[in-house]
This record gives structure tokens, C-alpha cells and sequence, in this order.
């Protein structure tokens, strides 16, 4: 047992550091830090300058763009992107469609699309969820019939994150409706968003951001050598999707630089009497968080450590629902620090449209995105495995019910 | 003691809610909401014609002479519609303004042009470096003649944009945080030199921020009762708002109820999950002790002793904050992705309870407060 | 809509507060506001003044002792027993088996036993629970079978509290166990403690008190006159008595009590650099807590202004579950304050034999307690229908599952 | 990073948790419990035989030269016992004063008295009035000659009734409260002047009451580092009570988790009610998240940087502290009135754990300092 990280791995903190630090354009840096989602360009220009460096997916084999890296430093790379702040390399490209081809792609569909998915060439969205289906993920209703050396998919898909943005799919479609179990007859497609019959319809959330979409499938035809893995066992590769990564969930450095940030505007923000931050309550408060993000990090650190005995048995170590649980409640608990301390001019929306404008603001941009941010993150404990299923997928793992 | 609405409360309760139901439907509010005003000249209109906005007035003044049961009534209806219209700057705000701080004259004046519909009014205290604290003051008014001239700026005036007359607290003398020195203005939003800029707030309400450079008012623009008015005044605020969180506690309530019933997963309703039937009992009992927490407030609206009526209203403030908070979250939770949806009407709920939470004190601020001031339960 | 106390009610308190204070005995009261249970001698005492008086059971019928009071009479009384404090009427006699013997029991069995109730001649124990059945009750298994004109009943009763007080016993008992469902065939017994076959045993809790117990039925000789109700539809009995009188179960007066003490000994408690009291983070807790507990004054004040209305329909206000989950955990913050308190001397264990000891304390009375008290009431959120149960009475009552 | 343990540091497991196995049935622990030291004297030997109470010495001293990660290997498994022996106060609290704060001389002396389970130690640190803050010392030690006379009293002394020493802070200088002027002696608790009260704590487990009354005691007894050693060893005392707390709620939702599957109420385990389902897995939640400060501690113990140390143990202890409470209290919650009763070892777990988060510094104790020393991530 060694609980410290070793010269190497602080070296390597260094090195990684110092790179972010000359690579990352300025632009971006601050819009994140403001607490907004990079722009689309941004995103692709900052995964486009990782790919280069070898960094963009560097938990994929080799030969495919990845590095031998432990999982410590992987940790490190992703933990100093979300404290610089950067942009992660895109989700859906980098730790879900990636690993499901590498795992279950033929060689040609590896050749042909890693490299793009790496350099985020190609943008992917998911295609998973559907209106009605919510957490009950198997119960989806998309068909794909089988015509010639097509399929012809029918369907809808919904909470389609940036779909706006993307320039594929990956999806899951019913191909055998009169399969046993729910599970079974599901397969695992990828096409092409210029697809005639694929509609994106922007679904607004409540703090009026444009993130996810409705995407409507009308008689799409997706050749069949889209087809990721076995036909009807599309559920495998949804189920090693989902279980892969969860480290990432507890966004432990994300919500470091968050706190840090806070610490700096607290210590401005007006309350009265004296700067918010002198206010035993609120500061305990903060603390509060801390200390269970310090926490949280030593159990993000223990799971990663043991990721490799994890892989080797092919399943989900529970406690990597502990960091989605514990992770989605403590970003949650941040943003409401952020509204405690924007106080009445938190009242204030954000604009989208700010930039336009040469008048003096009517409240600090930190302010006007503070009760944004509390809406909006409110998701966190409903996607990607709510709260409510990661508990009882835990009550599964070690009560056998 | 009697908890029962009498005849007139349950007719008007009654009354107001069919209003609402015809002309509150959630694409309405849209369409209210999308306009420039940001809320519903036609619908004001039937609230004058409801008697709503005369409501709190003295009948010699013209009004109903309804006290603060009557507007918890009220305003829970408005929280149950996530109403828009600016009942509570105009009605309950501006009408303890001028009953408590006006002359006869200006009442008589204003008072039948605020029940008619034809008068609104707006509550300028927040300042940028204020907090919650109204005491906290840098807006200056200084004698001018006869008159008064007004400089500062106010942040965050809800409704400030549509207003007619601002009403503005001001420091004629003394630091910025005394509490000695405080005057309250009512000011024509015509007044030269009063510039407003609009916006909206984060529940899709509105509300200005207003600058006052070398405005020129008249004598008897100063209200009677400086920075005391103002602390009672907020107490009805408190009120009211804390009643309209009730209504939308338990619209939402109700809302996620139905959904639980109806909502399928995994073959079976999900409000026949346990862990969502548990959640939904904390729900109820969360607005349950708001509820009671409203009561006492419009109970103690009217407590003439300061000191006891502000620690119970940050009783009620802390109370109804911290159920609100858990409600709306649920709401959201329990729903799922629909409700983070600006389509759905659920999400909304959370945006208006997190608004009124953040007025006039959030409930650290009371929090804090009470416990100086050594808690609920000092004389009893 | 009226929602302060009339005159009438103010004068009412007044004329109950200098009663109470006139007639109280000095050690009785001293060792309730010490935090303890009153002693046997000191519960039978006061419950007989009350009885003399005409207030141990003014929720009664008046020929049975009772008074025409409104429920906030009753409420009044209560509160000023619990805020002075003195013991309460013994809830076994006055709120459970008093009403039922009065909904249920022949004239004979009302003549006789309803005096004794009231006055505390007969001090009643409870036999419901039973080992195995936790909030289960109905899943009962004593027997009592039919023999002339006699039950003999075997069995076991558990929890039950101060059985050892106790002069006799109302208990559930199973005489018909081939009924369709559990809850019927069972019928609702009295029977005396000194009837040979009863054994008591004690259970100590993990405070170390002695309050509940074991008791034995070992061939017990019932006479058939102590049936209360119909034989097989005890149940009815069982119902009735747990949906009565929840609102006592708030215990909001007494909580106000160990609040208003909590306040004056943390004035005084040693905080390091100044008294606990004097701390913002526990005045916040202290606060949040008195906060709660008069939003649940207040509901039960609507809960009893209801219960006309309530008491006529038969059927339980939902909102009483309110009160129980509520009331309980407020008793239980406020113990756990008191642990906060008491600092490192609440390691101190009470000594039960503290009276005898001549030399200095190793700390004060309250420190000692303040643990004990702590453990002892986690009890609250387990009996009287645990919070798990309350809960699933609300989801019943308005979501209909 | 490596979070496995040692071929060795696993051997150093099992053969513990196989004593305790043998030893410490609930039957056996109380038994222990009751006898007149309130543990037992033939376990300890035990100990000794295993080499648990030589672990931290160098090897040097006659030790075995362990680190922080091997007493927390330890810690825990007393911890899932429940045990009663004064593990912490002579070895960990003992050991750590003797190695940084004793000369070579006095620990050739005393260690291996230690090691053989002959010595036994204990540290007199709070006062009526100090609360938490070990700097807070009203007992003086005055100057006599070469040697000190040592007057006042210490309470909560844990172990205090049956060790052969006390570790006692005593003020050579200063005010109450100031960080200087601390120093800290090792007084044979047969000293003349020295009177001890022993008692149960709320776990059932043993403390003293000690008064030093005109107290001589030579040059040497005075060990060098003051209220820095002080902390220094109360900062290895933490590490070591988490790791035995995280014994103690491990036992405890391992107990939980049985009774769940095997309990039955309304003809089913209760276990397969989805709330107790979700309760369970957040006890899941709240014990991994308790380890992994259990292994921050271990690896902040030897930290050299008090300031950080001090920061880093506070936060640790604030985290074990809220989830043990958690634990400890859903342990009898799900349990029911069984765990209410000393018959039963469901309710001891939260026992203990309660007396663990009031050692050295409750939540809010800690939390407030940790806020106004900046927070946890400071640096970083």
C-alpha cells in the first residue's frame, strides 16, 4: 500500500500541466472557466491539438491512438483538463462509441472510423433514450427492418446531446421485436446525420440552453456494414457502454476548479455587513463540500487503482456507483453554493444574446449564470444512470436482490 | 383558534381560481411570458374586475378592506397558476406602502387607480453591494427646496420595467448600513432622470435595473416611516410571497403525484416503487409544515410588536425556503428529463420557488439573523 | 379564519399554567427537567391530582370523567403539562385503552375499569408486539383458546413498556387461526399481571434504562368478561387505538421544553474560547431546529381544529403521519444537540446509581444524560408505527397504491 | 499509488482478525466488559504475542518499525470487534508521544515494557472548560527544584483508571488559552497527589477522572515538543480512530445487510423493500467514502507540514464523523427495536461510533476550524 503519487506520476503532473497551459487557447480557457459548455469550434480545436500530442484517447490501445499509460495517469490528464479548465475530448467519441468498436467492431469499421472518432473528424451523438422510456433504457421501440444490404430504421429518439453539433449517430434500434426478453433483439447501428429521414428538433431546458434534441428516424436506410457487433446482441455492447468509464462520472476535478473559482468571487461577492465568503455559515457550507470532494477524490483514486483487477472480470466495481452518487450531489451542491452567493442578483437570467450588447451589465456574469447552472445541473442525478438506478444497481451488487 | 375559510374567503378563493383555470392554461402563460410586458394587461384587467386589486385597501380609501388571510388566499391561487402579473409590487407591496406610510390624500389619489387596474408600482431597495439588507443603503436623497433630489441605483426591481411609480428607499443621512436615516420615496417612473432597463429573471418574470441621476421630486414624494416602513412592508411581502410558494408547492405536488400514477417503467407505475412513494410522503410533509408556516405568517402580518413579527417572518422564510428547495428539486427529480424541459410546466415550478426563496432574504440570511436575534423561542 | 388564540383559550392557559405550578410536587418536576422519566410513585401521584381535578382525561366522554372541551383546550393542557415539565397522563390508560374500552367495551366493563383508568388505580401495560413481528403487528401468533369460561393464553409479548409497573395488561391474542387474512381472528383481552403464567422480564436498552420488557403468557387463565369488544374482531380494537390521539405523538410541547433548556445550559457549557452557545454554527443548528418545530406547532394546531371533522368521517387525517415523522426526528435533532453540547464530557456514562455517591461529579447531571438520551431516543422513529411505516400509510392515503 | 496491501501487512490482518475471532464473541466482550478493568487482561497478552504493541517502535527502540498503514490495518479490526483494549491510548497515543517527544533513554526504558504488554498509558489532555482545544490547559506545572510540581485536573481521561502512566499537558507559562507555554509530562499514576475516579463511558467502555494535587515529579518527566507534540500525536490518534470507526461501521452494515436478507416482515424479507434497499446502498456510500479518508489519514500521519496535517486530519475527521453517524444511526433504524437492546451488538456499533466522533474534535468542532483555516483545497 502506497498512498502517495510517485515522483513519476507528480512529474508527470508537470508535464502535463505545462503543455495545457501553452496549448490552450486562451478564448476557450475562459469561456469554461465562466462556467459556460465550450463552443463547438472550441471542442474540436482543443480534441484536434490532444489528438496530435497522442493524448486524445489515451485509454485505448496502442495501435489504435492510445497510450500505455496507468490508469494514474489518465487520471491526471483528465483531472488537470477539468482544473485548467479545458475541454474534455468528447464523451461520446472518446469513452463510449470508441471502446464499443475497438471491443466489438470488425477491422475494416476500425480502420475506417477510430482514427476520425480519436480526432473528433467525425462528431457522434448517442441515440439511446426515447420518448417513454427513461431509465427502462431496454424498452425502446426504434425498429430497424432488414432490406437487402440495408436497414430501414423508424423511430424516435430523445435527450440526444448535442446532435446539433454531430455529424453521425450511434444507436440502438429493436431489430428482432419478437425476441424473449426485452434485451434481446436490439442491435447497435451507426449512421450517417445527413441521412435522408434524420431530423434533429432542439429541445430547450429549463435554464435555456440548447443541449439536447428529439432526433426523428423516418424510413433511414444505414447499409449493413453499420452494424457494431452481432445482430439482436446490441444489448452486450450497450451494456459494456455503460459500464465503462464511470470514474469519469464523479468529474472530481471539474468540481475543484468550480470550488476554487467560488473561493475567489466568494471573497468579493457582496453580503452585506461583509464579503460573502466571511460568513461563518456560508463558508461552513463550502467546507462541507470540500470535504466530501476530498473524499471523493481518494475513492476516485481507489477504484482507478483497482480498474485493471476490475477489467480482467468484466464487471462494474460497485463502487464506481459511489462516484456517480456521491459526484452528481456534490456539482449539485456546488451550483447552489454559486446561487447562495450570487444572492438577489442571481435573480438576473442570463442572456445568451449578451455579448451583443455595449451597455453596462445589470449583474456579474458569475451572477447571471449561477441559478442557470443550478437548473440545468439538476440533471446530473436523472442521466446516465439516475441516482434512484445506481442505488439499486448497488442494492443488487451487495444485498443479491 | 379556526382554521376554516369563511363564506367569502372560500367564494373568493373559488372565484379566482376559475378565473385562473380559463385564462392560466400553460401555452397561455407562454404567450403572456413571450410579450413585452412579460405578463397579461387583459388578465390585470379581471383581476381589477375580481376586486383583487383593491383588496387590501381601506373601504374609506376605496378598497375591500381584506386583511392578510385574504392574501394568502390570493396569492396561493397565483402560486398554484405561476402567475405573472405584478400582484404582489402593486397590490401587496405598494398597497402596505400607501397604507402604512401615505397621507389620506395621496391614498385617495392612488388607491382608486391601483383597484381600477390603471396604476402599478415597483419596489426599488437592492443595490449591488446591499445583500439582502435593507438597511444597507447608498442611494442618496438630499433636501432640494421644498422637494428632494434622488441619486443611486437599484438593482433586481421586480416588475420594475412596466411600473408607473417606483418606490425607493433612500439615505438622507448618516453610513451606508445605519439604520438611522433611511427615507422611502415614491417616484413617478416618467421623473427625469430615472432610466430603467428591463430584463428578465431567471423564472421568466421580470424586472429592471434603474438608475436615478439628479431625479427632482416634490415634498411629498417621501413616505412616512423610513427604513420601519420598510421592514413592515417586507414582512406582508414575506407573506404573501411565501403563500404563493404553497400554491406552486402544490401544484407541483400534485403534478408529480399524477405522474407517479401514470408514468410507466419497467412495465408498472413508478409510483409503485417505494422509493418514490417515500420521497413523494416527504414531499407531502414538507409542504404540510410550509403550509403551517404560511398560516402563522398571515397571522402575524399584522403584529404591531417589530421585533416579534420580523423573527417569526424569518421563521416562516427559513421554513417555507427549505421545503420549497426539497419540493422543487423532487418535482424535477421524480419526473425525470421532462421536467428539465422548458415545455413542461414542472421545471417551472422549481424556477419560481428558487426566485421567491432568493427575495428579500434567502434562508441562510434568516438564518443567521433569528439566531442572533435568539431564535423562535425566546419569550414563550 | 382565525388563527391567533382567542382571549377564552389565553385565560384557559393561564388558569392551567398556576394550577400545574401550585400543584406539581418540586421533585417531581426537577427530575423531569433533568431529562429523566418520572418515577412510578411520581407518575401515579400526579395522575391522581389531574384525576381529582377532572383534567387526567378530558378527551373522555364526561360521564366517564371527561370535559366538554374544544380540542385546543386538550391541546393547551398538554402543552403546559409537556413545557413544564410534568408527566403526562399515562398514554396506556388514558389514550389507548380508555377510549377503546369506551368504543368497545360493555357497560359492566365501562362501570368498573373506566374510573381505575382515568385515576391511575390500575396501571395498564400493552401487549402487542410480539418477537418476530416488528412493524408487522397483525403477523401476531399468542393463542388464546376458549375453555368455558376462560381464554387460556400462550405466548409472548416483547417491548412492552413498563410492564413492570404494571397492575394488569391489554393484549392482542389470536382465537380463531384459521381466519382467512392475519388481521382477523384476533380479539383484544385484559387480563390482571398477578394472574399466574404471566412473567416479566426485563429488556435493558442500549442506554441502559429499563423501560420495556418481556412478557410471558405461559397457560394464562383469562376470564372470558375481559374480552373488550367481539371475539375475532380485535383488530377493529387494534385500529381504532393506533389511528387515535397521534397528535399527542409530536410531543411539541415538550420539545419547546428541552429547547428552552438546551439554551440555558449552553449559555453556561464551555465551548473552549467561549460558551457553545456563543457558537454561530450551533445557535444555526439550534435554530433551523426551533424553526421546524413551530412550523409542526402549528400543524398540529390545524390537525386538532380538523378533528371534529375527522373523528366524524373515522377515518385518520393524513396529516397526523406529519406529525409523528416530524415530531420524531425534531425529538431526535434535539438530542443529538445536546450531545453537541455536552463536548467530550458526554462520554461520561450516566450512572443509574448516581444518588448514592457522595463525592464531586465527574461531570454535570445534563452532560451525563445527554448520550443516554441521545441513544434512548432513536427508539422514536422505530415504535408507534416506525417512519418507514408512517411513510407508507401518506403514499397509501394520496397515492392510492 | 497503490492501494493493495503487503503480502505482509495481509498476514498482519488475518492473524488478527483471527484472534479476535476467537476472542471476541459478543459473549466474550461482555464478559470483558464487565469484569473490573472493563477489558481483558489475557487478550492484551495476546496482543503482545502477535506484536501488535511493539508495531509503531523503531526497531532500534525493540520495535518493529510499522507505519500509519499497519495501525490502521489494526485499528480497523478492533473496530470490527468492538474491542476494549487500550490500544490507542498506550500504543498509538503512547507510542507516537514516546517516539517524537522522549529521549533515547526513556524509550530503551519504556518501549519494550510496551511491547510486552507490562506498560500501560494514557493521555489527560481535557479540562471542565477546554472543550476540544488542547491548548486550552488550566493545569500548571511549576518549576521545583530540577524537577515540577504538577496541579490541577484532567477529565475523560480514556483508560485513565487502569494505565501505569498519564501523558498530561500542563501550563508552564501563559494565559488559559495561549499556544505557548505548553508542556507535556509522563506522571507514574502512582505518584503521590495523583487521585483517579475511574467510570463507564456511554460506549461501556473506561475512563478516569484524575486531580493532580501538589504532584513532584523529576526533570525527566517532561517530554520535549509541547503543544506541537501534542497535536502531532493527537493527528496520529485521529488517523487511528477513523481506521477503527471504519471497522466499526464496516461490522456494522455488514450486520444491516444480513438482517435485511434474512428478516421477514409481511411475508418477505425486508430486505426486498426498495427503501431500505436505497438506504442500504447509501450506507454503501457513506462507508467507502469514510475509507477513503481512513487511508488519507494513514498517509497524512507521518505528513511533516503541520499546517497541512492539521488541515488534512480535520477534514478527515468531519467525513468519518457524518457517515458514521449516518451508519451507526440506519444500523439500528433498519434493524428495528432489536438493536435497541443491549442483548444485541447492532446498537454498541453506534455506540461506539458516537464516542469516536466526540474523541478529539466532534464534526462541528472541526468544520469550523477547517472553514476559517481556508478549507481543504487551499493549495492545490
Amino acid at each position: 500500500m502506497e498512498l502517495r503519487f510517485t515522483d513519476e506520476e507528480r512529474a508527470f503532473r508537470q508535464e502535463v500541466r505545462a503543455w495545457i497551459d501553452e496549448n490552450l487557447p486562451a478564448e476557450t480557457r475562459e469561456r469554461m472557466a465562466s462556467g459556460r459548455t465550450p463552443t463547438k469550434a472550441m471542442q474540436i480545436d482543443w480534441q484536434k491539438r490532444l489528438y496530435a500530442k497522442g493524448w486524445a484517447v489515451p485509454h485505448w490501445p496502442v495501435e489504435w491512438g492510445g497510450q500505455k499509460w496507468s490508469a494514474i495517469q489518465r487520471f491526471i490528464l483528465s483531472e488537470e483538463m477539468q482544473s485548467t479548465p479545458a475541454p474534455s475530448p468528447l464523451g461520446f467519441n472518446a469513452n463510449m462509441l470508441g471502446p464499443v468498436m475497438i471491443a466489438f467492431g470488425t477491422e475494416e469499421q476500425k480502420k475506417h472510423f477510430l482514427p476520425k472518432i480519436a480526432s473528433l473528424d467525425l462528431w457522434f451523438c448517442q441515440g439511446f433514450s426515447e420518448p417513454g422510456a427513461g431509465s427502462d433504457l431496454a424498452s425502446l421501440k426504434t425498429r430497424a427492418v432488414r432490406e437487402g444490404d440495408h436497414y430501414i430504421v423508424n423511430g424516435q429518439k430523445t435527450w440526444t446531446t448535442l446532435a446539433q453539433h454531430a455529424d453521425w449517430i450511434f444507436l440502438l434500434v429493436r431489430t428482432d421485436p419478437g425476441a424473449a426478453k426485452q434485451q434481446e433483439g436490439i442491435s447497435f447501428l451507426i449512421a450517417d446525420m445527413k441521412t435522408p429521414g434524420i431530423t434533429v428538433r432542439p429541445i430547450i431546458t429549463i435554464d435555456g440552453a440548447h443541449e439536447v434534441n428529439e432526433v426523428f428516424l423516418d424510413d433511414v436506410k444505414v447499409p449493413v456494414e453499420n452494424l457494431i457487433g452481432t445482430e439482436n446482441r446490441g444489448w452486450d455492447c450497450a451494456k459494456f457502454l455503460l459500464s465503462n468509464e464511470r470514474t469519469g462520472q464523479a468529474r472530481v476535478g471539474a468540481s475543484k476548479e468550480r470550488i476554487r473559482r467560488l473561493k475567489l468571487i466568494a471573497k468579493e461577492a457582496p453580503g452585506g455587513a461583509r464579503p460573502v465568503m466571511e460568513d461563518p455559515r456560508f463558508r461552513s457550507r463550502l467546507t462541507e463540500v470540500e470535504v466530501q470532494l476530498k473524499a471523493l477524490e481518494m475513492t476516485t483514486l481507489r477504484v482507478l487503482a483497482d480498474e485493471n483487477r476490475q477489467l480482467s472480470q468484466r464487471k462494474p466495481n460497485p463502487a464506481s456507483s459511489v462516484l456517480k452518487i456521491r459526484g452528481t450531489e456534490l456539482q449539485q451542491a456546488i451550483s447552489e453554493l454559486y446561487v447562495m452567493a450570487a444572492g438577489p442578483y442571481g435573480l438576473v437570467a442570463s442572456d445568451p444574446e449578451a455579448d451583443r450588447w455595449n451597455e453596462p451589465e445589470v449583474a456579474q456574469d458569475w451572477q447571471t449564470l449561477a441559478q442557470a447552472t443550478y437548473f440545468n445541473w439538476r440533471k446530473q442525478s436523472i442521466y446516465g444512470g439516475s441516482t434512484e438506478i445506481q442505488k439499486n444497481i448497488m442494492a443488487k451488487a451487495f444485498l443479491g436482490l | 383558534m379556526d382554521f376554516d375559510l369563511s363564506e367569502d374567503q372560500r367564494l373568493l378563493q373559488d372565484s379566482l381560481a376559475k378565473l385562473l383555470k380559463d385564462k392560466y392554461a400553460f401555452e397561455q402563460r407562454k404567450g403572456y411570458m413571450a410579450s413585452e410586458t412579460g405578463w397579461s394587461r387583459d388578465v390585470w384587467a379581471a383581476y381589477a374586475d375580481l376586486g383583487l386589486l383593491a383588496m387590501p385597501f381601506a373601504e374609506d380609501d376605496g378598497g375591500l378592506g381584506y386583511g392578510a388571510v385574504e392574501t394568502m388566499i390570493v396569492a396561493e391561487q397565483f402560486g398554484r397558476a405561476l402567475a405573472l402579473e405584478p400582484f404582489i409590487p402593486t397590490v401587496v407591496i405598494g398597497g402596505a406602502f400607501l397604507r402604512h406610510g401615505a397621507t389620506a390624500e395621496q391614498r385617495a389619489a392612488l388607491v382608486p387607480q391601483i383597484a381600477e387596474g390603471k396604476l402599478l408600482l415597483a419596489f426599488a431597495h437592492t443595490e449591488t453591494q446591499s445583500r439582502f439588507d435593507l438597511n444597507d443603503v447608498a442611494t442618496t436623497a438630499k433636501k432640494d427646496g421644498a422637494g428632494w433630489v434622488i441619486e443611486g441605483r437599484k438593482g433586481v426591481v421586480v416588475h420594475g420595467d412596466t411600473a408607473d411609480q417606483i418606490i425607493v428607499t433612500a439615505r438622507v443621512s448618516g453610513g451606508r448600513r445605519d439604520r438611522d436615516g433611511i427615507e422611502v420615496f415614491l417616484i413617478p417612473a416618467d421623473t427625469q432622470g430615472v432610466t430603467r432597463r428591463g430584463f428578465k429573471t431567471s423564472d421568466g418574470q421580470r424586472a429592471a435595473d434603474i438608475t436615478f441621476d439628479n431625479v427632482k421630486v416634490s415634498a411629498d414624494a417621501k413616505l412616512n416611516g423610513g427604513l420601519a416602513l420598510a421592514e413592515r412592508v417586507v414582512d406582508e411581502a414575506i407573506a404573501a410571497l411565501g403563500a404563493e410558494a404553497i400554491g406552486c408547492m402544490e401544484a407541483s405536488k400534485d403534478l408529480t403525484i399524477e405522474y407517479l400514477k401514470t408514468r410507466k417503467q419497467f412495465g408498472r407505475p413508478i409510483g409503485s416503487f417505494q422509493s418514490l412513494q417515500h420521497r413523494a410522503a416527504e414531499m407531502m410533509v414538507c409542504l404540510e409544515q410550509a403550509r403551517s408556516m404560511a398560516m402563522l405568517a398571515a397571522m402575524m402580518a399584522s403584529e404591531e410588536d417589530p421585533a416579534e413579527r420580523r423573527r417569526q417572518m424569518r421563521a416562516v422564510k427559513i421554513e417555507i425556503g427549505r421545503n420549497a428547495r426539497f419540493v422543487g428539486q423532487q418535482t424535477v427529480q421524480m419526473h425525470g428529463g421532462i421536467a428539465m424541459t422548458m415545455e413542461y410546466v414542472g421545471g417551472h415550478y422549481l424556477k419560481r420557488l428558487t426566485v421567491i426563496e432568493n427575495m428579500f432574504g434567502d434562508v441562510d440570511h434568516h438564518l443567521a439573523a433569528l439566531s442572533e436575534e435568539g431564535g423562535v423561542f425566546v419569550a414563550a
